[in-house]
């Protein structure tokens, strides 16, 4: 009994860091698929839209729900400004350089959310249904809490839509048609500027949804952010870059291996998460979706 | 006398002699007036961080693989010797067995990063980063006293015990100008040119008989061995190494100093540490330092991405060569018009 | 000196080489030529190992180098030059053309990076021969610029230099000419008849009927996959089926 | 050749511009240097605001003659935490270039560690306000603390375990130097009282994301009580989810919670959370009942308008204290006099009588347990003695 009671203690939470490593994952495997590029602010992006959402929910006293539909609105426009006005001046020359952009934007985003909303952790409002936050499961008796419960929902709730938005909305078609191959795409109409803007802008919406599930269960701070924007990368790798499913399976698989080797040998934590990225990355570089991470001649 | 000035060759000597003089004078001057001391002890570290950077460069710049956790190479450096120095032997023999583990480790981590496509190779950098801090951070068997961080006991080198910032000043102008003449001895050698065409055009590189994974390699060896040494030099300069200062902030500071002096010039790296220092001076007494540094690093990595991708030296080697070419152009017009 | 015999090869479904035969003889200026997609620059990447055929055999001198990856293609003496220039844009003209002599330059890595003696004589040698190649293609003054800064005519003919560093026995030539100016294709012509009389071979892939027909010594005429025709400039002028094939049937 | 120029007249484009910004020489006054997290509202923020308190009352009243007090403090974060390296570059600046004559080192023990060494061969007394016993180990006679060492309040933890009959300790640690050193000493005094220690589980450094699997473990180990040591500031996520994941026993914390901390855990979670300490911060002045710290708290209220939220405000002033004391019986503000009058000293401090004449440059060597009841003001810590009389403690299971 107590092993099925270890697998739910373990499992929920480990299943809901996935899910948010998921979404993070969908958001670089969209980017990947359109312009070949890796994005290294994910995380500062996390960081950042988690703290707003905190600070939504402190100024405007709404509950967390409220408070993280209104940060993905926001953050989707950052993404959207942040690929207009600086990555796609820095595509033109050459898609290497626009690895170390993301990484000079991640500099400056942590740096200005920690310079603005401070650089401790801040408690974030929990979920709380019928009066308690936990459901008490007693044939096993043990409370999970509604918060993780609630974000696994949501998180599943967000890549159905992104998947329906892909395949049945004719913008969803103009974008998988420009990240097949953006000259033809152009030739027949479809703005790619356009579709590559709103990539980033469902990459950002999905990394600050991530950040601010997340915060009932790690509170909320910029190197909260950093953390998962990497994992996310991971997971997207793990599934087959440029694959949005794969991205999905990747982000699961990291969250249950990390809580996982968090109970069996913490202090290696995250040395175990980061090898079994190397060893995807380097034996299996198809990933598991099949995509080419590996340079011809 | 205007005539001695007007010959090039006397001139290049008489500024040599100049600046050879004034930098074996500096540390006299500095440690005359007492907050010089500090300066010299920033001027140490630009040192330092200049061979870390021009390290760097080479497998950046030179041979056009990016390296995102190049403090894993620093740590291995400086922990290496700091051990084998505590285990008795030798600095001398520690720091050349230091330097084995790390061209070891460079290679393990060279191979599999030849053929991996350059996006990924930032993000298998990235994670060996982790990887080693976290190893750092939990040693097997505590021989990196962990997060309680390692004494380092004075260079003494040859018997001679280097311990204050003027002596150590020396020795450091020296392994950085080394380093210097080393790089520019690999690039101008016929393994260095091969590198660079590796990085300019894969195809065009192996059609002429370029074997490009083996050059690869090599420049990531090289590379390593360099900024590990210059990890050997950090841990004597710093005298205390803990794993929080080989954090992924140092790969970003590398990163950010070759970047903005200039990626495949040999002096970038130099000019980008000086400025990244004085940056970093400037800021020093700000509240929140440690931000605006950060924040710094983004803006100049950014701006050299989208305006300079070839850094400030970068911009005025360009601004020379398109004089040169336009001089030649005009010849030629002459010569053309002239003889059609 | 080059056959290749029999080649087929098939793209996904399309017959892009249908058993084509060509024969390069030693020391002559040979051209193939074709209205475009006739699947010129594929049998010439096939030839030069890009792509491997499906069946049928390449020879150089006899010997069997069908499907050998390009630096081993490169070790035979064969070398080419790119329709999409393939330069090492951040070195100068004069390092592109010392990388061409990549292969006969047999240093160990320690000698090499520290300078020694034997490293420092061989290095002047080389960069003689270099120059001199340089001053074959008339770019002696420009040594020192970088490759990127050239005007695109310089750099055709410094990609043709780094080909010839290698000192090989056949030189590939992919569309030389292309975005050339009268003048220069003239001052071109010249160069290739210089580099034939040193005694190396050069076959040409090329639109250019004008330079073709000035240069070319022995030409085959591909059409479609197939072979449609062989012989000297003037043969080809007015052979029927050629003239069908470029201008489209009268009827 | 060419090359060569390049690289000398880089250099001394070098030099010029850092000879320009040498600083002058200063005349004759008592300089105190301190580095820290400077746009921290916590802890730093109360260190900065007693250290100026003090100065300009110092300089007020004349209390050391005609000397007068500077003050100088640089930032030694990176990435938003104190680092080692620029606390290192800090404090060879407040040397090299203040000429400061003392230093107040930051609360962290790694960095009281990193920078000890080279404040002390500078001759310049630093006082350190961290708890690890590691940086007190290295012999270096111009370092001070005014706090508790930790290694003082393990044989008072040990014990009360032992007097509850606590004898399955889990434990949960963070992997910085103070509280590495903590756990050691604690597993070692834990060894001689007979404690055995049931779980041993390692938390990630802030920014982690994954203490679930730690947590699990620590409670699957089925403990009597818990022992937490961690960083100021850091307990909150780690009580509350043992508290989520239901867990009723004790609670045993290294340091005490922050009041924020305390509100976040929730009042009825924060029942039976333990912790040793010679002092606790109040809410408000009027709460505290310890007539010294009362003043303390008061002093700091009228100046500033707000009462300091957590328990550092008595360590910084009880550093003030002992520079105070110092300085006025040495009669001069050369540090290597100083230094040799602290040996003799004793006064009244925020948690009793400060006694360095022990000679181990330590001056506090006892402490109180504190049980937070979650009702009142701050969660209310009472004395664990008090806390036991009251029907709280029988909603905490005492032992498994």
């Amino acid at each position: 009994m107590d092993f099925l009671k270890l697998v739910l203690q373990l499992l929920i939470p480990g299943l809901c860091l996935g899910c948010v490593y998921g979404l993070n994952g969908i958001g670089s495997a969209l980017l990947y698929k359109g312009s070949h590029t890796i994005n290294n602010a994910q995380g500062a992006i996390v960081g950042l839209g988690a703290l707003i959402g905190y600070s939504i929910q402190q100024g405007l006293k709404i509950g967390l729900i409220a408070s993280t539909a209104i940060v993905v609105v926001i953050t989707f426009f950052i993404g959207v400004f942040l690929q207009v006005f600086i990555i796609s001046r820095v595509e033109r020359r050459s898609s290497m350089y626009v690895v170390i952009a993301t990484l000079a934007l991640s500099l400056i985003i942590s740096s200005i959310s920690m310079l603005t909303f401070g650089s401790w952790t801040f408690e974030s409002a929990t979920i709380i249904i019928h009066g308690s936050k936990y459901l008490h499961i007693n044939f096993v008796n043990v409370d999970i809490l509604w918060s993780n419960i609630i974000a696994i929902i949501i998180s599943f709730i967000a890549m159905i839509s992104i998947h329906l938005f892909l395949n049945r909305t004719s913008f969803g078609m103009a974008m998988r048609s420009a990240a097949m191959d953006s000259f033809a795409a152009e030739s027949c109409g479809v703005s790619v500027v356009k579709t590559r803007a709103v990539t980033w802008g469902i990459m950002a919406a999905l990394g600050a949804l991530g950040g601010c599930l997340m915060g009932p269960l790690f509170g909320i701070s910029a190197g909260i952010g950093i953390a998962m924007g990497n994992k996310g990368n991971t997971g997207a790798v793990l599934g087959g870059y440029g694959n949005m499913y794969g991205a999905i399976i990747g982000g699961l698989i990291i969250g249950m291996v990390e809580t996982i080797f968090g109970y069996i040998y913490s202090p290696y934590q995250s040395a175990f998460t980061y090898a079994l990225f190397l060893v995807f990355l380097l034996l299996l570089p198809k990933g598991i979706m099949n995509e080419k991470a590996i340079e011809e001649g | 006398m205007k005539k001695i000035f007007k010959n090039k060759k006397i001139r290049n000597i008489i500024i040599m002699v100049v600046t050879i003089a004034l930098l074996m004078v500096t540390p006299v001057i500095f440690t005359s007036f007492r907050s010089g001391n500090y300066y010299l002890n920033v001027i140490n570290y630009v040192f330092v961080y200049a061979i870390a950077a021009t390290g760097l460069n080479i497998m950046t710049g030179y041979s056009g693989q990016i390296n995102l956790g190049g403090a894993a190479y620093f740590s291995v450096g400086a922990y290496g010797t700091v051990i084998l120095c505590n285990l008795g032997i030798p600095t001398i023999f520690a720091v050349l067995l230091a330097m084995l583990i790390v061209a070891f480790f460079g290679f393990l981590t060279a191979v599999p990063a030849a053929k991996l496509k350059y996006h990924f190779l930032a993000l298998a950098t990235m994670a060996v980063g982790e990887i080693v801090n976290n190893i750092l951070i939990v040693s097997p068997g505590g021989i990196t006293n962990d997060t309680h961080g390692m004494f380092v006991k004075a260079l003494d080198l040859f018997g001679l015990k280097l311990s204050k910032d003027s002596q150590l000043y020396y020795f450091l102008l020296i392994s950085m100008v080394l380093c210097l003449l080393f790089t520019f001895a690999f690039i101008k050698s016929h393994t260095g040119r091969a590198c660079i065409a590796a990085r300019d055009s894969v195809d065009a590189a192996g059609a002429f008989g370029v074997d490009v994974k083996k050059y690869k390699i090599i420049a990531t060896v090289v590379s390593c061995i360099m900024i590990g040494f210059a990890g050997f030099l950090f841990a004597y300069l710093n005298r205390y190494i803990s794993p929080d200062t080989f954090a992924a902030g140092k790969s970003t500071m590398f990163m950010s100093m070759t970047m903005l002096g200039g990626s495949g010039t040999l002096f970038g790296p130099l000019l980008g540490t000086i400025l990244i220092t004085i940056i970093m001076e400037v800021l020093r007494g700000l509240p929140g330092a440690g931000l605006y540094l950060q924040l710094s690093y983004g803006l100049v990595l950014l701006a050299v991405m989208m305006f300079m991708p070839f850094g400030v030296s970068g911009l005025i080697s360009n601004i020379k060569t398109k004089r040169i070419i336009k001089k030649k152009r005009m010849e030629e017009m002459e010569k053309n018009n002239v003889g059609s | 000196m080059l056959e290749v015999s029999h080649a087929f090869l098939n793209f996904n479904g399309l017959q892009a080489i249908n058993d084509v035969s060509i024969k390069v003889n030693d020391g002559t200026i040979t051209a193939m030529i074709g209205p475009n997609g006739a699947g010129k620059t594929t049998l010439f990447n096939i030839i030069a190992g890009v792509y491997k055929p499906d069946s049928g055999v390449v020879t150089l001198d006899g010997v069997d180098i069908t499907g050998k990856k390009p630096f081993e293609i490169c070790n035979y003496g064969i070398t080419r030059t790119y329709q999409v220039i393939k330069l090492f844009t951040g070195m100068s003209a004069l390092d592109n053309v010392l990388v061409g002599m990549h292969i006969n330059y047999k240093l160990n890595f320690f000698q090499d990076v520290f300078h020694t003696k034997k490293m420092r004589q061989l290095e002047k040698e080389t960069k003689e021969r270099a120059m001199e190649l340089l001053r074959l293609v008339g770019l002696e003054d420009y040594a020192g610029v970088t490759a990127s800064s050239l005007s695109y005519g310089q750099q055709r003919l410094l990609e043709i230099a780094r080909a010839l560093g290698s000192n090989p026995k056949l030189l590939l030539l992919d569309e030389p000419a292309a975005g050339m100016n009268l003048k220069e294709k003239n001052d071109l012509c010249d160069r290739l008849r210089i580099i034939k009389n040193m005694g190396i071979t050069i076959l040409i892939v090329e639109h250019d009927m004008s330079l073709v027909m000035n240069v070319a010594e022995e030409i085959f005429v591909i059409n479609s996959g197939k072979n449609l025709a062989y012989g000297t400039p003037d043969e080809i002028a007015n052979n029927k089926d050629v003239i069908e094939a470029y201008l489209g049937s009268g009827d | 050749m060419r090359i060569i120029k390049k690289l000398f007249v880089l250099l001394l484009l070098a030099f010029v511009s850092v000879l320009v910004a040498c600083g002058s020489k200063g005349e004759e006054s008592l300089k105190i240097g301190y580095f820290g997290n400077l746009p921290e509202a916590g802890d730093c923020l109360v260190q900065r605001n007693t250290i100026k308190l003090f100065v300009e009352k110092w300089n007020k009243e004349k209390t050391f003659g005609d000397v007068t007090v500077e003050y100088y403090e640089y930032d030694n974060t990176n990435n938003g935490a104190q680092d080692t390296e620029m606390s290192i570059k800090a404090a060879q600046k407040l040397i090299n270039q203040d000429q400061v004559d003392i230093i107040i080192s930051a609360q962290l023990s790694n960095i009281i560690q990193a920078t000890g060494q080279l404040i002390n061969d500078a001759e310049v007394i630093d006082i350190g306000l961290g708890l690890s016993a590691t940086w007190m180990q290295q012999g270096w006679d111009y370092v001070y603390r005014t706090a508790l060492n930790n290694d003082y309040q393990v044989p008072g933890m040990t014990a009360k375990m032992k007097e509850l009959n606590q004898n399955d300790v889990a434990l949960l640690y963070q992997n910085t130097d103070n509280c590495l050193t903590f756990r050691d000493t604690f597993k070692a005094e834990a060894a001689k009282s007979g404690l055995n220690i049931v779980a041993d589980e390692m938390l990630p450094a802030e920014g982690g994301t994954g203490i679930t699997g730690q947590v699990t473990k620590a409670i699957n180990s089925n403990p009597d009580c818990i022992f937490i040591t961690a960083m100021g500031g850091s307990f909150g996520t780690v009580v509350k989810q043992l508290r989520q994941s239901g867990y009723k026993g004790m609670i045993y914390l290294g340091q005490p919670l922050t009041t924020t901390e305390v509100d976040s855990i929730g009042s009825e979670e924060v029942n039976g959370v333990a912790m040793f300490s010679p002092y606790i911060a109040y809410n408000r002045v009027e709460d505290c009942k310890n007539e010294f710290c009362k003043n303390v708290l008061q002093a700091y209220f009228d100046k500033y308008g707000t009462c300091p939220q957590t328990d550092m405000i008595y360590k910084i002033w009880d550093a003030m204290l002992l520079i105070e004391n110092a300085v006025k019986t040495a009669k001069s503000t050369d540090a290597k006099e100083i230094q040799a009058v602290i040996k003799t000293l004793k006064f009244q401090g925020c948690a009793g009588t400060m006694d360095f004449t022990r000679g181990s440059n330590e001056c506090y060597f006892g402490a109180q347990a504190w049980v937070y009841t979650g009702q009142g003001v701050a969660g209310g810590p009472t004395l664990l003695e008090d806390w036991l009389k009251t029907d709280l403690s029988s909603k905490v299971k005492m032992t498994k």
